[in-house]
């Protein structure tokens, strides 16, 4: 029970998907000028990755493994993402269109978000099983939507700031983010102790 | 043209960081005593990059200089960073750490008043992260003479392993996770008899723990002058009680005493100075109990179970990425709109 | 007996000077050779102009007309010649004119007829019709129509009748001379008030540091033999004398903003007020004339008895300013207004001039940057956080602003007072809160334009229909007619049912030409004709007005009536 | 080599049939987002951005066919709302469909008029009323400043009139930052 506790938990803080990990930057950067898009691009990232963790898990372990081309690991994943991520993306576009133009680009673009492909490969490399690659795949986009409201938080309130032109927008944003990522820092070593 | 108010009460921001900044000198002078004058050298060095750094700054933004480097908050950054480094850092390594907190954390972010995260704590976390060794090497209260300090932090090659030790905390640490171990000589001492060497005092590390009641003297007059209000400290200090109070009193052998992490590291600074430092910290009164709680928790955390030696400074950071949403949810009902 | 007084959140203690100018009695101003009473003086409509120039006007004769729903009467303040009926400097920071009757006093002072009313026997609906004709408003400042304030609630009554003589700002003490020298007939016109709101109880709201006027007030109340009024001392702290902040110190009550207090069984009335109530109801004197504060630089600070439409400098030469005078401001120091000339009249708003020079109110120093440290939140007396305000409102996220309760904001100046930073705050909530007024007018506009843009649409898209359909009758009807035409010559045995193939063709053929024939006239009637030496894209620009006219046109090409479309 | 194509082709059967159900049972019809557009836009009908009136132009913004810097009326601020709805990033206002100015109305030279009603038909909000050979006159308050009703007047008797400010329409300033580097250390010095 408390080693799925430190999965979840490892997954959220110590190796932070965004800001240890360094993975899907894309979005982290590009969605999270407002708090309100910054939740709901949390939300549909939590759904796709946690379902696409558990997906390419099943199709790893009974298509891919017993035929044995798990060559095919990373081309089959991609598939099955963009496919669960074009089905949220129609989902979202009935249910919340201007949350759906919010999300912009960035919505199809989950399919790239290297997070999505990253955690289910991580998954695989870390001999997770269904469960432990569930719950690593909702705690990673926790983690992912956590930093990513965090900071959407810290724009807004940036937008006030006399930022140096040069560094306005996106440039601030980088500082900011390497800022956070060494706030994360602190949380290196947690998940050895025992 | 001016619009009313036409009268204002006399106050500046040069006169609150004044403030701040004689609020520091009672833990400064237990520093001094205990632990020799290099502490003075480091602030002296810390103050000059802080005061270049901001210059500079300051001129190729096209902002007027004499206003913003006569307004102190440099200077607070740069006394805050030189007592939160090992006094016998090498002065590279605060030159390093000032410009980085001045230019690219509080500068970068438009200067004054406008950066979301505390220059300081941002310059000690960079600085540990980049030479961990360097910012773990503490000596002991007494141990070294003024010459060799100066030595130490102008010399070149430094072969101070020998003469310097980690912090009362880490150490302790150490101390602790080696006694958890069945195989070490210490195994099955408890904090209390690992706290009876010569680095440590009656409650904290030998000497830090009365520098530690230097800030806390001025940190209740801060209190006393309305520059901080008691919500931070009180909030920090209580959650720092109980959480090390619950761990300490289900295994005290394995755990140190709540009142040594009052007095150890940079608890109380933490509480008084840096927690309190209302550009990058929480500023409504529920905010503020709350992010200094969490910083209490999560300082324990990491002291205990993390990789470095003090967790306040990740701790104040990790907060302050919080602050917008803190401050955002924890606004007090305005007049009228209030729930009786 | 002692009250339980409660607190409000914030304030501040400027220093008051409030003794200077109540060592010398309420005195008395020479008339001036010139009035100018703007019309616009209190909250709602533009009264309109009753007079022309070259009526001879009585004092107390109505020159301005109240319109709409809430707007109050201008009464002429002295009797005299109407020199002119124009817009003039009004005592506003814009230094915007407003029209104004400018009245030449013959000197004689005299009275119109007067029409007393007995409040006791008159229904509330003439009263309060009375007093909007006497053109009694507020005179705290607000200059709110006092009329539309005397209604009580739902209930028909009211708990508590809250009269405000706190007068918390500095420097002004004419309620304070008004309460040591009117106490008894500021008493009859509160009576008359609270018989109007059917009040439980009157509480008069005095800061402790006018011992004087409390011992007055208590002194008129004992002569009255009226119950359930007591004159309350509150303790002195700025803005005490804000309407909210003073129901709050009374009654525990907090009126949000935006609803009315007679909902939470309380109103506000301030002193001034009340004696103008007495003035209007048991002497029939509308409101021409107030008392006015003139202190600061000048050698006397002293309180007036003026008339509406003085010019200031007229009244302010009685007080002896100062050399080095270089500015009035209307109202006290913490939320006076700069006066954009000297000569702008007393109007019913003006409670005190301020006379200040550089020395008394120096400028601020320089704005520094909000380092949050949160002394305007201990100050603000609404409970806000107004360094978040600010922020917001200098980057201009206006909706954010409002989201933090911008408009609770009742500007008083405490943030202002104590920023560390000598931020202006106050002129930035101003700022946020014009624009947001200014947006909110737009967006008005704006809807109803596009309410009138479909409109025209949909009425085009009608004509078009009933325009296809009258020709659609008329081909019928031509068909029909060459059908019969046809019908008669070659074949008289044949029906209608195998009608001759030419004959539709060539009635068709015929209307069509016609169609095209109106469309060229139409058309040359159209073209514009000066667009011969224009650049070319404006050339474009018309081409694509054209296009669009053409459409326009079509279904409109018989005249319309215009008005009713 | 087979076993992998017939994997992978198991896999996109699986997809497809799948996402097709989806596309069918998820289809969405209309637009809400044009009302949203069109709210922010300024009603004047001017026609400036190219379309025939706001909504068709609200509605070719939703659709991707137009820029959302193309409405001067609108200005700078209308600009920067419909960046914040549709999270796109904000374009100062193209130049090629004209320059934001203060705001006006049109005022018909009542002398010169003719009654042609041509600027009557043009009138995209009816603001203007008169009848043929009568002379015509503007509404003020309902006409939005659009200028379309200028090029079609024969006798150029239409011209328009910044709205003058009144006491109602007065707006506070921008409070000036009062740190004006120069001057502030100049007068440090003297001080």
């Amino acid at each position: 029970m408390t080693s799925y506790l430190f999965v979840i938990l490892g997954a959220v803080l110590v190796n932070n998907v965004v800001l240890v990990r360094i993975l899907g930057l894309c979005p982290f950067m590009g969605v999270s000028r407002k708090l309100e898009t910054a939740v709901g691009m949390g939300a549909a990232t939590t759904f796709v990755l946690t379902l696409g963790c558990g997906t390419s898990y099943l199709v790893d372990h009974y298509v891919l493994m017993p035929a044995g081309v798990e060559y095919l690991r990373t081309l089959a994943f991609i598939v099955i993402i963009a496919a669960i991520v074009q089905v949220t993306e129609l989902v979202i576009q009935k249910t919340s269109p201007v949350l759906h133009q919010v999300l912009g680009i960035y919505l199809p673009l989950i399919t790239t978000n290297c997070a999505v492909l990253g955690v289910p490969l991580i998954n695989v490399a870390l001999h997770h099983d269904l469960l432990e690659s569930l719950l690593f795949g909702f705690g990673s986009s926790v983690g992912f939507s956590l930093v990513l409201m965090l900071f959407a938080g810290i724009r807004e309130r940036l937008d006030g700031a006399d930022i140096p032109v040069p560094f306005k927008g996106t440039a601030i944003a980088m500082v900011t983010a390497g800022l956070m990522s060494l706030a994360f820092m602190g949380f290196a070593g947690l998940d050895k102790y025992h | 043209m001016i619009n009313s108010p036409f009268v204002r009460k006399a106050a500046s921001v040069q006169s609150v960081m004044l403030q701040v900044l004689l609020a520091l000198v009672p833990g400064i002078a237990a520093y001094v005593w205990f632990f020799g004058a290099g502490i003075l050298v480091q602030i002296a060095i810390a103050s000059a990059a802080a005061l270049a750094g901001e210059a500079a700054m300051l001129a190729i933004r096209g902002k007027p200089k004499a206003i913003f480097l006569t307004d102190l908050s440099a200077i607070v950054t740069a006394w805050l960073i030189a007592l939160t480094f090992p006094p016998i850092a090498p002065w590279w390594l605060t030159v390093t750490g000032t410009l980085l907190a001045v230019v690219v954390v509080k500068q970068l972010y438009g200067g004054l008043g406008q950066n979301p995260f505390n220059p300081a704590m941002a310059a000690f976390c960079l600085m540990i992260v980049a030479y961990p060794a360097l910012m773990s090497q503490w000596p002991a209260a007494g141990q070294l003479d003024f010459k060799t300090q100066l030595d130490l932090i102008f010399g070149g090659l430094r072969q101070v392993d020998a003469i310097t030790g980690a912090t009362p905390l880490d150490a302790l640490r150490t101390a602790l996770r080696a006694a958890a171990n069945p195989d070490s000589q210490v195994h099955g001492l408890r904090a209390a008899q690992l706290m009876d060497g010569p680095a440590f005092g009656f409650l904290g590390g030998k000497g830090s723990e009365w520098i530690a009641l230097g800030y806390l003297v001025g940190g209740l007059w801060l209190i006393q002058r309305r520059i901080i209000t008691w919500h931070i400290p009180f909030a920090f200090c209580g959650a720092l009680l109980v959480t090390a109070g619950l761990l300490w009193g289900v295994r005290p052998d394995a755990f140190a005493s709540p009142v040594f992490h009052l007095a150890s590291g940079g608890a109380m600074l933490g509480a008084f100075f840096i927690l309190t430092d209302p550009v990058s910290g929480a500023t409504t009164p529920r905010g503020k109990l709350l992010f200094a709680a969490g910083a209490a928790v999560l300082t324990y955390v990491i002291r205990t179970f993390g990789a470095y030696p003090d967790g306040i400074a990740f701790a104040t950071l990790l907060m302050n990425i919080l602050v917008p949403i803190i401050d955002m949810k924890t606004q007090a009902p305005v007049f009228g709109h209030k729930k009786d | 007996m002692l009250r339980k007084l409660f607190k409000f959140h914030g304030g501040v203690k400027p220093q008051t000077n409030k003794e200077q100018s109540t060592t010398a009695p309420i005195a008395a101003v020479p008339l001036p050779d010139r009035l100018v009473i703007p019309l616009h003086q209190a909250v709602g409509g533009h009264p309109r102009p009753l007079v022309q120039p070259g009526d001879r006007v009585f004092k107390g004769q109505r020159i301005g007309g109240a319109d709409g729903s809430l707007s109050s009467a201008v009464h002429a303040s002295t009797s005299g010649l109407v020199r002119a009926v124009a817009p003039a400097v009004m005592p506003h920071t814009s230094g915007l004119t407003t029209l104004s009757v400018i009245i030449e006093p013959d000197g004689e002072d005299r009275w119109g007829e007067l029409d007393k009313v007995n409040y006791r026997s008159t229904p509330p609906d003439e009263l309060r019709d009375f007093l909007r004709d006497a053109g009694v408003v507020g005179l705290g400042g607000a200059v709110f129509p006092s009329y539309a304030k005397l209604k009580p609630g739902k209930e028909g009554k009211l708990k508590t009748l809250v009269i405000n003589g706190a007068e918390c700002e500095p420097f002004i003490t004419c309620d304070d001379m008004l309460m040591r020298e009117r106490a008894g007939d500021m008493l009859k016109g509160i009576l008359a008030m609270r018989h109007m709101l059917q009040a439980e109880e009157v509480l008069i709201g005095i800061e402790d540091n006018k011992p004087q006027a409390v011992a007055a007030v208590q002194a008129a109340i004992a002569a009255s033999g009226q119950s359930g009024i007591e004159a309350v001392a509150i303790p002195t702290r700025y803005p005490a004398g804000g309407a909210k902040q003073l129901i709050r110190v009374l009654t525990g009550i907090e009126v949000p903003h935006g609803r009315r207090s007679t909902d939470f069984g309380v109103q506000c009335f301030n002193v001034g007020t009340a004696y103008s109530i007495y003035e209007a109801l048991e002497l029939g004197r509308p409101l021409i004339s107030r008392l006015v504060t003139v202190a600061g630089n000048v050698n006397a600070p002293r309180n007036y008895d003026v008339l509406i439409g003085t010019p200031m400098d007229h009244l302010v030469r009685l007080a002896g300013p100062r050399a080095d005078t270089d500015r009035y401001i209307m109202g006290g120091p913490m939320m006076g207004v700069r006066m954009p000339a000297f000569d702008v009249p007393v109007v019913k708003a003006t409670n005190c001039i301020l006379v200040g020079s550089e020395a008394m109110f120096p400028a601020p120093a320089p704005e520094m940057p909000c380092i949050r440290c949160g002394e305007c939140a201990k100050a603000c007396p609404a409970d806000l956080a107004p360094f978040e305000l600010y922020w917001f409102s200098r980057s201009k996220n206006f909706g954010k602003a409002q989201e933090y309760h911008l408009f609770d904001c009742i500007e008083c100046g405490c943030c202002s007072f104590v920023c560390p930073s000598h931020i202006p705050l106050v002129d930035y909530y101003r700022f946020s809160k014009s624009e947001i007024w200014a947006r909110e007018r737009e967006k008005e506009a704006a809807d109803a334009a596009r309410d009138r843009f479909e409109f025209k649409n949909h009425r085009q898209e009608r004509e078009k229909l009933e325009k296809a359909e009258k020709l659609a009758a008329k081909a019928a009807a031509t068909r029909e007619k060459v059908a019969a035409d046809g019908a008669t010559a070659p074949a008289p045995g044949s029906d209608a049912a195998t009608p001759a193939k030419p004959a539709p063709d060539a009635a068709k053929r015929a209307l069509i030409e016609a169609a095209m024939e109106k469309a060229r006239q139409q058309k040359a009637q159209a073209a514009p004709k000066n667009t011969d030496q224009l650049s070319p894209d404006v050339q474009a620009e018309i081409a694509d007005i054209e296009a669009r006219r053409e459409i326009v046109a079509k279904p409109a090409a018989s005249p319309l009536p215009p008005q009713d479309a | 080599m087979f076993t992998a194509l017939f994997v992978m082709t198991g896999i996109a059967l699986v997809l497809g049939a799948g996402l097709g159900f989806a596309s069918i049972k998820f289809k969405v019809e209309g637009d809400p987002l044009v009302d949203k557009i069109d709210a922010i836009l300024p009603q004047t009908q001017c026609g400036q951005c190219g379309f025939p009136g706001c909504r068709p132009y609200a509605t070719a913004i939703a659709g991707g066919e137009a820029e959302i810097n193309q409405c001067p009326p609108g200005g700078e601020e209308g600009i920067r709302k419909l960046a914040d709805l549709l999270g796109r990033e904000f374009k100062p206002l193209s130049e090629e469909h004209g320059v934001e100015k203060p705001k006006s109305v049109a005022i018909i030279d009542e002398n010169t008029c003719i009654g042609c009603t041509l600027c009557i038909q043009a009138c995209p909000v009816d603001a203007i009323v008169g009848a043929a050979k009568q002379m015509h006159t503007i509404v003020a308050s309902e006409c939005t400043g659009c200028e379309l009703c200028l090029a079609p007047c024969p006798v150029d008797c239409i011209t328009m009139e910044p709205i003058a400010e009144t006491v109602d329409t007065w707006k506070w300033r921008y409070p000036v930052f009062q740190i004006a580097p120069a001057a502030l250390d100049t007068a440090r010095q003297e001080a």
